[in-house]
C-alpha cells in the first residue's frame, strides 16, 4: 500500500498550482453548474485557451494528435487541481467523451483531424446522447441517421445539450439500424452543429445554466463524420466514460466547501458564541468531514485500480452510487448548519458566505447526470453482486 | 364522537380555498410571481381579505370572525398545494395573537389589531436576528430607555411582509428580559431591504437605530410568553402548508412515475421508485397528522407544545425530504425550470427553517419531556 | 375533529387502569417478546385469566358467544392501557385472528364451541400459518389437509409457532386443493395440538423466547373443525388481520420508553452534568420524541378511520410500513444515547435501567412478524398509490 | 508506486489469519463462546501466540516483531469475519502502544512490553468509565500522592480481558490532569466483575478503591498525548474487523438473497432487497478504504487524526446499519438462534461503541478541521 504521489508527481502538481495562482484571481467563484453569465463564459473560455497552451488537454494523449503522451496519474492530479482551485474550465465532452471515444474508435485521419483542435480549445463539443424519452434508457434512444449512400441523414431530438449554443460539434449517438435490438443499431458522430437543419431551444436550469433541446431536422452527415464501427456505439459510448482513467476531484470540491464553512463557524456568533462551538454544528460538521473523507478515499482507490489495472469491484458502480446520493445530502447538511440564512442568496448583504450554501443546495440537487442513483443501486446489485434482475 | 377528520365547514372553508388558489392563477401564479421577483400577489390578498380570512383567527371583539387555528389549518393546507405567498401566517397568525392577547385595555393595540383583522394593515413579525435562532437567547436588539422615550436598536433578518407593513413586531432585550414593541417601519432610524433569496419570497433585513417606540406591547419581560404560543401557532399552520405542498408533489411524482417509461415499462414499477414515492406519501400524510392534532389542541386548549414541536419538527424534514424525493423521480426534467417541482423546492427551503427549524423545535420537545416526566407537571 | 373520549370512555378507562394497579406489582417488567421465563409465564397465565374472569377477552364479541358486546373504541381503550402498564396478556393469536376468522366465516355452532373457551382463557391458540417457504409469501403454502370422505388428513410443517408447545389449538391454514392458483385452494381449520402426529421442534429467538417448527405427520382434524367455506381460507386469513379494529399501543410502549430514558437521563451524569443537557442526548430525545408522536397521531387515525367506516389511506399500509420501519430505528437511538453501556445486560449491576436497553435493541428486531417492512411498502405503493406491479 | 492495496506479505498474513480462525471453528466456535458464556478461546489465542501475533506492532527491541498497523489490518479483517473474540486489540495494539511510548529508560515497563509481545502477559486497558465517554474529560478516577506512595480509586466499565490480565492499564486524573497507570489485578482494593453483555464479550467493571501503584508509566499529567495514538490505532483495527465481518455478513447475504424464493422469483431480484444488499455492501467496503487508509497513514508516520476518526465513525454506523439491513433480508430466519447472523450483531454493539463511538469520533473530527482550517496548522 502506497498512497504517495512520486517527487516528479509533485512537481507537476506544483507546476498546476503555480499556473492556477498565476491564473485564477484569489477566491475565484465559478458555477460549475453551467453557468450563463457572459461576462463568466468569456472567462472561462479564455482560461480553458490558457491551459489548452500548455498542452493540458491532451495531457494523456498521443504526440501526433496533439497530445503530451503522458500517464493517467498526471491527469489524476491536474483535475484535482483544477477543482480545488475551482478552475473554469470548459469543453468537457471534447477533453472526455467525445475524445476517449474517437482514441477507441476513430480512424487515423479523424484522430488527426478532430483531436488536435480539442487540444488547443479550437472547436467546442456538446453531448448528443440523452434524448427526452432515453434517459436512464439510454439505448432507446431514436434519434435517425439514415444512409444515402453518399452521407448520414440526421433526423430526431436530444435534450439536456449542455452550452449546446455555444458548441462547434456534437458527439451524437443516433440509431442507423431500427431492425437491430436496441443496443446494436446504435452508431456515433461528430456532427457540426453549425450544419443547416440544427435547432435549438432553450431548456434553463434551475442551477443558473441554460441547457438545450437540440433538434435535427435532415441534417446531413458527411461519411467521415461516423466514428468506428456502424452499429457499435452502444460500446464506444460505454467504453468512453471511464476510458481517461479515473478523475479525482469530488474531494477536493468537499474539502473547499468543508474548509470555507470551518472558517465561517468560526466567525459567526450563535447564543453567545462561535457557531463552531455549537454541539449541534460540530455533528454536523463531523458528517461533511466523513462524507469528504469517503469521497477521497473512492478517488485514490479509483486511481489505484486503473493504475494497476484491476477491475473495480461491485462491477464499477459503488463509487457513482455513494457520490450521487452523497450530493445532495452534503448540501443539505450545510444548511442545516447554516440555519435559516442558507436560503438567502448572493446578491443580499445578509447572505452568509456570500450565499454559496444557497446555491450549493440548488446545484445539489442534481445528480442524475449521467445516470439516477437508483439505476446505479442496480448495476451494483445485478453486476456488481450477481444478484439476479 | 372521536373524529380525526376536518368538520364539514372546515372542509367546505379548503374547498373554497382551493377554488380561490387556482382561479388566481395556481401554480402559474407562483411561478409568475417568482420569475418577476414580484414577491406576492396583492390581488389573491385582497380577495382572502374579502373572504374574511385576514381576521379568522381574531375574536369577533376586534373584528375579527373568532375562528380557531382548524379553520386556518384547512386554509393552509391549499396554500401549501398551490405555493402561496401571503402575509396569512405572520400576520393574521402570528403577530395577530400576540396582538390579541396585549390588546385588553390597549386602545392602540386594539385599533391595530382591527386593522389588521379587517385586512387594511399587515403587521411582520420582526423576530429572527443574524445568529439565525428562533428562541429566546436569539434575541440581541436593545431596548434602551430614557426619560419618557424608548428607543430601539437592533438587526432583524428574513422578516415577511416588512416592506409593505404598517407595523413591525419586534423583539427587544433590556435588563427584564425580552419584550415586545410595535414598530413605525417609516419612523427615523428604520432600514428595510428586501433580502435576494431561493423562492423570492418577501424576506426583508430590517435595521433599526436608535428607532423611538411607544409602550411596550404587553408586559415588561414578558414578550416571551407572549410570543411561544404565536410562534406555536405559526409553525402549525406552516406544517400545514408543507402537508398540503406534498399531497400536490405526491401527485405530480406519481402521475410521472405511472406514465414516464424506461426499459420498456413505467418508472413507478421499479421498487426503487416506488420507495421514493411512498416517502414522499408517508412524510406528506404524517406531517398533517401529527399538525392537525397539534392545531386540535390548540383549539381546544390543551397543552399542545409536544404535539406541535413534533409536527414542525417533522415537517420541517419533511419538506427537504419530499422535494429531494420528488427530485429523484423526475430527475433531469425537474432540475429544469420549466418544470414546476422547483418552485415547491424553492418554498420547502424557506419553510424548513421559518417558525423554528429541526433544531428549535427539538429542543422545544426535550424541555416539553423534561417538564412531563422529570418535574412531573403534564403535557 | 374531536380527539376526546367520552365520559363513559374515560370510565372505562379508569376501570381498566384501576384492575391493572392492582394486579401488576408496581414497575413490573416482562418481555413481550416471548418470554420463556417460567416463573413469568406462569404470572402471565394467571394474569390473562384474570382478565378473562373480567369478561374483557371477549369484550367486543356478542354476549351468545362469550363476549360482552362493547364497541370497538373500548378494544382499543383496553390495548392501550395493557400495553402502556406492560401487561403480560397472552393468547394473542387466540383473542385475535381466531377469534375474528370464527366470528367471520365459523358457524354458530362453531363460535359456541371455540368462542367462550377463549373468552375464558381455557384453551390457549397458536399461529399456524407461516411456513419455512412461505413468509412474506404466504400464498405459497403447501401444509395439505386432504378429505378422506369422513375427515381432514393434515400434513407438513409450519414454522416460527410462537408458544406452540404450551397452546392447545392452531390456528391453521392448509391446502385443500391443490388444483386450484395459490390463493384459491387454502382452506382454514382448528386442529388440536394435542393430536397424534403432532410434534415440534424448539426454534429459539434471539429476544429469549422460544418459538418452533411444528410437524403435521397425517393428524386427523374432524370435518367440523375447518371454518368458513373449503377454499376461501385466504380471504378469511386477510380478512381477520384488522377485523376487530384497531388495538392503540404502539406509542404506550414508546411513551413509556421516552419516559424512562427521559428521567434516566437526569440522573446520570456525563461530562460532570445530568446526561440530559448534553445536546447530543437532547438532539436523540427529540428524535425518540417524534416517533412517539407519530405512532401515537397513527393509532388515533387508524381509531377514527375505523369508528366512522372510513377506508384509511393507502391501502391502510402505511401505519405498518411506518411503524415496523420506525422499530428497530428506535431501539438503535436509545443505545446511541446511553452509550456503551448500552450493551449491558441486566444480570449486571453495572446495567443502565437494569439492562433494558440491551433488550429492547434486541427486540426491536423483529420488524418482520406480519410480514416484512419491504413488502408492506410495495402494497402501499401499489394498492395505495396505484403504481403499476 | 501509488497502491491502495495490501502487499504480498500482508495478503498472505491474512489468507493465513483466515486459515487459523476457520481451523479454530469459525463461526461455530464464536457461537460455542457465545452459547457457554466462555469469553475468549484460550486455545485459539495461543495459536495467534504462536504466530507472534502478540507482538505483531511491538518493536523488535522490545521483543516483538516490528510490524505495522497494516500488518494487523490484514489480521483483522479475518477476527472479524470470524468474529473472533481476543486480546490482540486491546492488549497487543492499544496497551502495548502506551508501554512502548514508556519504556525506554524505564525497565519494569519494558518488561511487561516483552512478557506482552511474547504473549505471557495480557495487559488490559481500563479507560471507559460509568459515564460511557471516550475522552480525556471522562477520567475521574482519581490518583492521591501521600509520601512516597500512589494510590487509585475509581471505577472503570466494559474493561476488556480484565479477569485474566497480568496488569491494568488505568488512566487517572489528579491535579496534572490526566496520567496513566499499572495496576495489579490482584492488588488490594481491586475488584474485578464480569460485565453481563450482548455479546458475552469478556467486558469487566474493575472498582478500584485506594489502590496502591508504583511510578506512572509516562510523564505526569501526559496520559491523554500518550493515549491518543494507541486509542487511534485500536480504533482503525477495530474498524478493520468491522469492515471483515461485514464482508461475511455481505456473502451470507447475498447467498440467502440468490436462493431465496419469494412470488415465483429470488427475494433478490426485488429492488428493495437489492438496496439493502448494496446497503451493506457500500458500508463495508468504505469502512475497509477508510480504516486501510488510516492504517496506511499512521504506519507511514503521517497525520491521521482525521482518516482515523472518520474511519471508525463510519464503522461505528456501519456495524449498526450492515447488521440491521440483514436482519431485513433474513427477516424471521435470522431473528432466530440457529442463524448465525446474531453472532455478528451481538458484537456489533461492541464493535459500535468500543474505542470511540460516533459521537467521540465526529468530537475528534471537528477538532481536527479546527486545527486545520482556523489555527492553519497542518493536517
Amino acid at each position: 500500500m502506497d498512497l504517495t504521489f512520486s517527487s516528479e508527481q509533485e512537481e507537476w502538481r506544483d507546476e498546476v498550482r503555480t499556473f492556477l495562482t498565476a491564473e485564477l484571481p484569489a477566491d475565484f467563484d465559478w458555477n460549475s453548474e453551467y453557468d450563463e453569465d457572459e461576462e463568466g463564459w468569456a472567462f472561462a473560455l479564455d482560461f480553458t485557451r490558457k491551459v489548452a497552451g500548455r498542452g493540458w488537454i491532451g495531457l494523456t494523449w498521443p504526440m501526433e494528435y496533439g497530445g503530451l503522451a503522458r500517464p493517467a496519474i498526471d491527469r489524476f492530479i491536474l483535475w484535482e487541481e483544477l477543482i480545488r482551485a475551482n478552475a473554469p474550465v470548459v469543453n468537457h465532452i471534447g477533453w472526455g467523451l467525445a475524445a476517449n471515444a474517437l482514441l477507441a474508435g476513430g480512424t487515423h485521419e479523424q484522430k488527426l483531424r478532430f483531436l488536435p483542435p480539442i487540444a488547443r480549445m479550437e472547436t467546442f463539443w456538446a453531448e448528443g446522447l440523452t434524448e427526452p424519452d432515453a434517459g436512464s434508457d439510454l439505448a432507446s434512444l431514436r434519434t435517425s441517421a439514415d444512409w444515402t449512400g453518399e452521407h448520414w441523414i440526421v433526423n430526431g431530438q436530444k435534450t439536456f445539450t449542455t452550452w449546446g449554443t455555444h458548441a462547434d460539434v456534437l458527439y451524437l449517438a443516433a440509431r442507423t439500424d431500427p431492425a437491430q435490438p436496441k443496443h446494436r443499431g446504435i452508431s456515433i458522430f461528430c456532427l457540426d452543429l453549425r450544419a443547416p437543419g440544427v435547432s435549438f431551444s432553450p431548456l434553463h436550469n434551475i442551477a443558473g445554466g441554460r441547457q438545450n433541446h437540440t433538434y435535427f431536422d435532415d441534417v446531413i452527415v458527411p461519411a467521415d463524420c461516423l466514428i468506428g464501427e456502424v452499429g457499435h456505439g452502444w460500446d464506444y459510448i460505454m467504453g468512453s466514460f471511464y476510458a481517461g482513467g479515473p478523475m479525482g476531484g469530488m474531494e477536493c470540491e468537499q474539502e473547499n466547501r468543508l474548509a470555507e464553512l470551518t472558517r465561517w463557524c468560526s466567525t459567526v456568533g450563535r447564543y453567545g458564541r462561535p457557531l463552531i462551538e455549537d454541539p449541534y454544528v460540530r455533528e454536523r460538521l463531523a458528517e461533511l468531514a466523513v462524507m469528504t473523507e469517503i469521497s477521497r478515499v473512492l478517488s485514490y482507490e479509483g486511481l489505484s485500480n486503473f493504475l494497476h489495472r484491476r477491475p473495480p469491484r461491485f462491477g464499477g458502480a459503488l463509487n457513482t452510487v455513494v457520490s450521487k446520493e452523497m450530493r445532495p445530502q452534503f448540501s443539505q447538511t450545510i444548511s442545516e448548519i447554516v440555519g435559516p440564512l442558507s436560503q438567502v442568496r448572493g446578491e443580499s448583504p445578509a447572505a452568509p458566505m456570500t450565499g454559496r450554501p444557497a446555491e450549493w443546495f440548488l446545484r445539489g440537487i442534481n445528480n442524475h447526470a449521467g445516470g439516477t442513483p437508483q439505476v446505479k443501486r442496480m448495476v451494483m446489485a445485478t453486476r456488481g453482486l450477481g444478484l439476479p434482475r | 364522537m372521536f373524529d380525526y377528520d376536518l368538520n364539514d365547514d372546515q372542509r367546505e372553508l379548503g374547498a373554497t380555498a382551493r377554488r380561490v388558489f387556482e382561479q388566481a392563477g395556481g401554480l402559474a401564479l407562483a411561478r409568475e410571481l417568482f420569475e418577476t421577483r414580484a414577491y406576492f400577489s396583492r390581488a389573491l390578498w385582497r380577495t382572502m381579505i374579502e373572504l374574511d380570512w385576514a381576521g379568522l383567527a381574531v375574536p369577533e371583539a376586534y373584528g375579527g370572525s373568532g375562528g380557531g387555528i382548524l379553520d386556518l389549518y384547512a386554509v393552509c393546507l391549499e396554500s401549501g398545494r398551490a405555493v402561496v405567498s401571503s402575509p396569512l401566517i405572520p400576520s393574521s397568525v402570528v403577530a395577530a395573537h400576540v396582538l390579541v392577547g396585549a390588546a385588553e385595555g390597549n386602545q392602540r393595540v386594539a385599533e391595530l389589531l382591527g386593522r389588521l383583522a379587517s385586512g387594511a394593515s399587515i403587521v411582520a413579525p420582526a423576530l429572527l436576528e443574524p445568529g439565525g435562532v428562533w428562541d429566546e437567547r436569539g434575541v440581541e436588539t436593545r431596548l434602551e430607555r430614557s426619560g419618557g422615550t424608548a428607543k430601539v436598536t437592533g438587526t432583524k433578518v428574513l422578516v415577511p411582509f416588512a416592506d409593505v407593513a404598517d407595523r413591525l413586531l419586534a423583539t427587544v432585550r433590556d435588563r427584564d428580559g425580552v419584550s415586545i414593541v410595535l414598530v413605525d417601519p417609516a419612523a427615523t432610524g428604520v432600514s428595510i431591504t428586501p433580502t435576494d433569496n431561493l423562492a423570492s419570497l418577501p424576506l426583508c433585513a430590517v435595521v433599526m437605530e436608535g428607532v423611538e417606540v411607544d409602550e411596550l406591547v404587553g408586559r415588561a419581560g414578558g414578550g416571551w410568553p407572549q410570543l411561544a404560543p404565536a410562534l406555536a401557532r405559526g409553525a402549525v399552520l406552516r406544517a400545514a402548508e408543507t402537508a398540503g405542498a406534498g399531497e400536490r408533489i405526491l401527485e405530480m411524482t406519481v402521475e410521472y412515475a405511472k406514465s414516464r417509461q424506461q426499459f420498456g415499462k413505467a418508472v413507478g414499477s421499479y421498487q426503487a421508485v416506488q420507495y421514493l414515492c411512498t416517502d414522499i406519501g408517508i412524510a406528506s400524510h404524517l406531517t398533517d397528522l401529527l399538525a392537525r392534532r397539534a392545531a386540535w389542541l390548540i383549539d381546544t386548549g390543551r397543552p399542545h407544545q409536544r404535539a406541535a414541536a413534533a409536527a414542525k419538527l417533522h415537517a420541517s424534514r419533511a419538506a427537504a425530504h419530499m422535494t429531494q424525493r420528488a427530485h429523484e423521480v423526475f430527475a433531469g426534467l425537474a432540475f429544469m425550470m420549466e418544470h414546476d417541482l422547483h418552485l415547491f423546492t424553492r418554498h420547502a427551503k424557506h419553510w424548513e427553517h421559518d417558525l423554528g427549524d429541526v433544531r428549535h423545535h427539538g429542543e422545544e420537545l426535550v424541555e416539553a419531556l423534561q417538564r412531563e416526566f422529570v418535574d412531573g407537571s403534564q403535557r
